[in-house]
């Protein structure tokens, strides 16, 4: 075990640097740029049962130390993901890799869940309950405690990896729903998943993204991801996976030390993409500064 | 794709609201014209996409319009001042496939990457028309350069102004080729669609997130799958496009 | 009326734009440095029943685009208020004011109501519901529609002047919030209030603020204003004033075309003291660049 | 108060983390020693309050510890790059009290606003003695500059490197004075306090969010009610002070 390994669910990471689902595809682009071995692991895009070319253009919108993104879930499928993504995967990643699972109906997650937990290269299936219940009146799973513990229940009925449930922000109750998760048999919780932003183009007078509204991330929502993190690890025994603007070394100890075990990077690989590999580099230095021994131990530390 | 810190050597006005940047560094990852960089400017978060106009050994030349924030920021910055730059993003213009007498068909911004382009086409000894559609003359930029090259330009303007009055479409009609290159307001590229009578390539504009294919921000579909503008474009064959109307 | 006037329940403003309430105090510190009867109104601090001193310092923290505060409502109490500070305000400033209310309970709420009622330079009360109810397990009554409900009502009965009802972002269901204070009674609803947020110190290891947590404001939280604002504008039918992370003229024309009929500036100028100034200078020109005639026809107007 | 732009004369460093700041521009609004300033800060959302070491014609000395990064930033800025300052921040001291024999204890960061009020003590014909209390050695600053003024200097250490070991207090007891005016870390100035045998002043510190009264962020409970440190402070008389342990 080295000063930045940490363990999440069972698994030893030699660091708790996680490029977040969505913003690393399922790693070739960055595999392209450097070894993405030095990574703790990643959590590749978000899979579905079936493929999907998600929502229309613009997809994108710029704010203030930050970006909305409404994609939409833009994957090939699981079948496809399982016969042509993993594959390809393997060749340039040798570690147990996060699977981004996402669903539309509790059974639709069961599906996918149960496809990915045969395949030997994922180590933690990661599980996002920001999608809207399209049975359920269409609310998104995450933001009822007993819709998303209905998830985490039929998700671990199908699995014996580590389920990680990944939370959406946009609720008034952090804390409900991860306990929720937890007592239906969580093995982690990861968070904060994107706000719900909105722009509007003064020129056209029209939202900048078709979708309207999207999710927004970005060093701005930083505060509340630290916030919610410090709330959640507070009340749950799990590991909490801390991720929300996070974009240096010092942003990742600040999240262990509101309670997280690991720490996923998101939208700052989409500005720099070597910018994990940096804060993997910058860690050592970083911990010096501060007197931190090993990562490990500073975890949940604030006093 | 490379990251470099690119030194800004010249950033000059050519018209009321476009500008010429020549930035120094190394460009070893552009392969092909029709690629672009993507620019991280101070205090804005995501970087901006701009194709490339022309290379030199470690020079780069990129033509702007000053539309939004992050365009007018470029246009206020100094030479010697340094930017941080990805390259070689995108695939760019395939070549091989011109035929003797290809004609670029070039509308207001989508004119810079035209540059490069018809510069490796008459340096493969082609016969390059270069058709440089503006709204108006104050707008017109770049006509004298592309006449240096050596290639033949045609310049229309909607208002008549200068040139053929009308649309790039108004001056291919009366021309005879073997290919067609075209960049410009997606209204442009679909005029061009139909009106030509051969094969060709168009690049496309979309609203990025990161530019080099991890993000998903820029998907469109074709009728070959679903492409990403940053990756799989900006350039896409004419046979392959789907218009989602 | 002029380019930039509107009218927000009743009474016109020359302009949009409203310092927003704990950003302004009661109007001097500002008067000092320009003439305030440029402003649309401002909202004064918020004033209880009780003087309050506030919680420990620290009491602020920087952000990415942002800062995090946690004053605690510090006021002279309304009593001081209205002997004090009232007629001293009336030496500086000759519009209506807007008078922003907080309270521990809806007893409270109504006490301090009645007495602004009663005062002629209060134009509008705005009621802050984000503040922690005391006989309701702590819960802050703006997380609730019932109890915001409850409030509304309780001041509506004591007090003729049109009731704004301030809403906290905190939520999963913004709009269900908004339409019970509607439906309670409330003229105007405005929003959104500062984010729960925190923010660690790396060499202490404690919070950067005294209170651990605190409300997040600033640039940075402007996407996710814009979406509330949208989405409470297209759910009532009462007027709503549009804030958070406003800090351009720009900033006043997106929230007024999302569906702000007035908005509120509040941490930009605690960095640039003469920013409302400004934006009022600086709108006739940006009006022009995006062929706006005047500022009340773009009311909600994005397509 | 005023809003100005200032230009950078000079910006050296004058220990490993402490840097000395030159800045010229409108200084009319500051009125006292102890007074700050609150300095904007490209990409930082809070501006960042630094009290004022010395005062020119159109020049205003900051003395500031490179420890976060704001401070760090303005440690690596150059000659001739622009600043917006808010200046005239805070009372200031009130020298009409100071009696013939001023005594000024300064620790630390805590030095450098003793530099104008010393100034302007010995201008009015005071016998002014000043103690500067530093951790060791290598962290003095402004020694000469002190005795330059025609002050009477001790330097203490807290490891003895220099001067007096100990701390300002140690050498505090063996004077005999009118009057003490102080500014450093607060357990000093309650070591001050406590061991100060006269009235006095003392400039205290706390996180500002705007540094002119509007915010509240700085409130503190004094035995004459509820301050604001960057209104009715920075400075507050010694029989003001409660401690709040």
């Amino acid at each position: 075990m080295g000063r930045l390994s940490v363990e999440l669910c069972g698994i030893t990471l030699d660091n708790p640097v996680i490029p977040a689902s969505g913003t690393f595809g399922y790693g070739y682009e960055y595999a392209d740029l450097y070894d993405i071995n030095c990574l703790g692991t990643f959590s590749f895009k978000g899979t579905t049962k079936e493929p999907r070319f998600g929502n229309p253009t613009p997809r994108i919108a710029e704010c203030y130390a930050g970006m909305i993104n409404a994609v939409g879930l833009q994957n090939p499928g699981v079948e496809k993901v399982v016969a042509e993504e993993l594959p390809k995967l393997k060749k340039c990643f040798n570690k147990p890799v996060m699977a981004n699972i996402s669903g539309f109906g509790v059974e639709e997650y069961a599906y996918t869940c149960e496809k990915l937990d045969r395949e030997e290269q994922v180590g933690w299936l990661e599980v996002n309950v920001s999608c809207p219940n399209v049975h359920g009146g269409g609310m998104s799973f995450g933001t009822d405690p007993k819709a998303a513990a209905e998830v985490t229940a039929a998700v671990k009925k199908v699995t014996t990896k580590p389920v990680i449930v990944k939370l959406s922000p946009n609720v008034t109750d952090i804390v409900s729903i991860a306990k929720a998760c937890e007592d239906a048999g969580a093995d982690g919780i990861s968070l904060i998943n994107t706000m719900l932003g909105m722009r509007i183009d003064l020129r056209t007078r029209k939202p900048v993204i078709a979708n309207k509204m999207g999710g927004f991330s970005g060093s701005a929502i930083f505060p509340v991801a630290v916030r919610m993190v410090y709330q959640v690890a507070n009340a749950v025994k799990i590991p909490v996976v801390g991720m929300g603007g996070v974009s240096s070394a010092e942003d990742v100890i600040e999240m262990m030390l509101a309670g997280a075990t690991a720490v996923e990077v998101g939208a700052a690989n989409l500005v720099n993409p070597y910018v994990c590999k940096q804060i993997i580099e910058d860690l050592p230095a970083v911990m010096d500064k501060y007197r931190i021994n090993t990562l490990s131990e500073i975890i949940g530390g604030v006093k | 794709m490379k990251q470099g810190i690119f030194e800004i050597m010249e950033n000059t006005a050519l018209t009321e609201s476009v500008f010429k940047m020549v930035l120094s560094g190394d460009v070893s990852s552009i392969t092909a014209p029709g690629q672009f960089v993507n620019i991280q400017l101070d205090g804005l978060f995501l970087r901006r996409p701009i194709s490339v106009c022309d290379l030199g050994e470690n020079t780069l030349t990129i033509i702007y319009k000053a539309v939004g924030k992050g365009t007018e920021q470029m246009s206020r910055m100094q030479p010697g001042e340094k930017l941080d730059v990805l390259t070689g993003l995108g695939n760019g213009y395939d070549l091989t496939v011109a035929g003797k007498r290809p004609v670029l068909l070039g509308g207001g911004v989508g004119v810079p990457p035209m540059y490069l382009l018809a510069k490796q086409l008459l340096d493969q000894g082609k016969k390059v028309t270069v058709i440089l559609g503006f709204n108006t003359e104050s707008e017109i930029f770049y006509e004298k350069e592309f006449m240096a090259l050596g290639a033949d330009v045609i310049v229309t303007t909607v208002d008549g102004s200068r040139g053929i009055k009308g649309f790039v479409t108004d001056a291919l009609k009366m021309l005879d080729y073997t290919y067609f290159y075209t960049c410009g307001p997606e209204p442009m590229l679909k005029a061009v669609y139909k009106a030509s009578t051969t094969s060709g390539q168009m690049s496309f504009e979309k609203r990025m997130g990161c530019g080099f294919g991890a993000c998903m921000g820029c998907s469109c579909k074709t009728l070959t799958g679903y492409k990403r503008i940053c990756k799989e474009g900006p350039v896409m064959r004419k046979e392959e496009i789907l218009w989602e109307d």
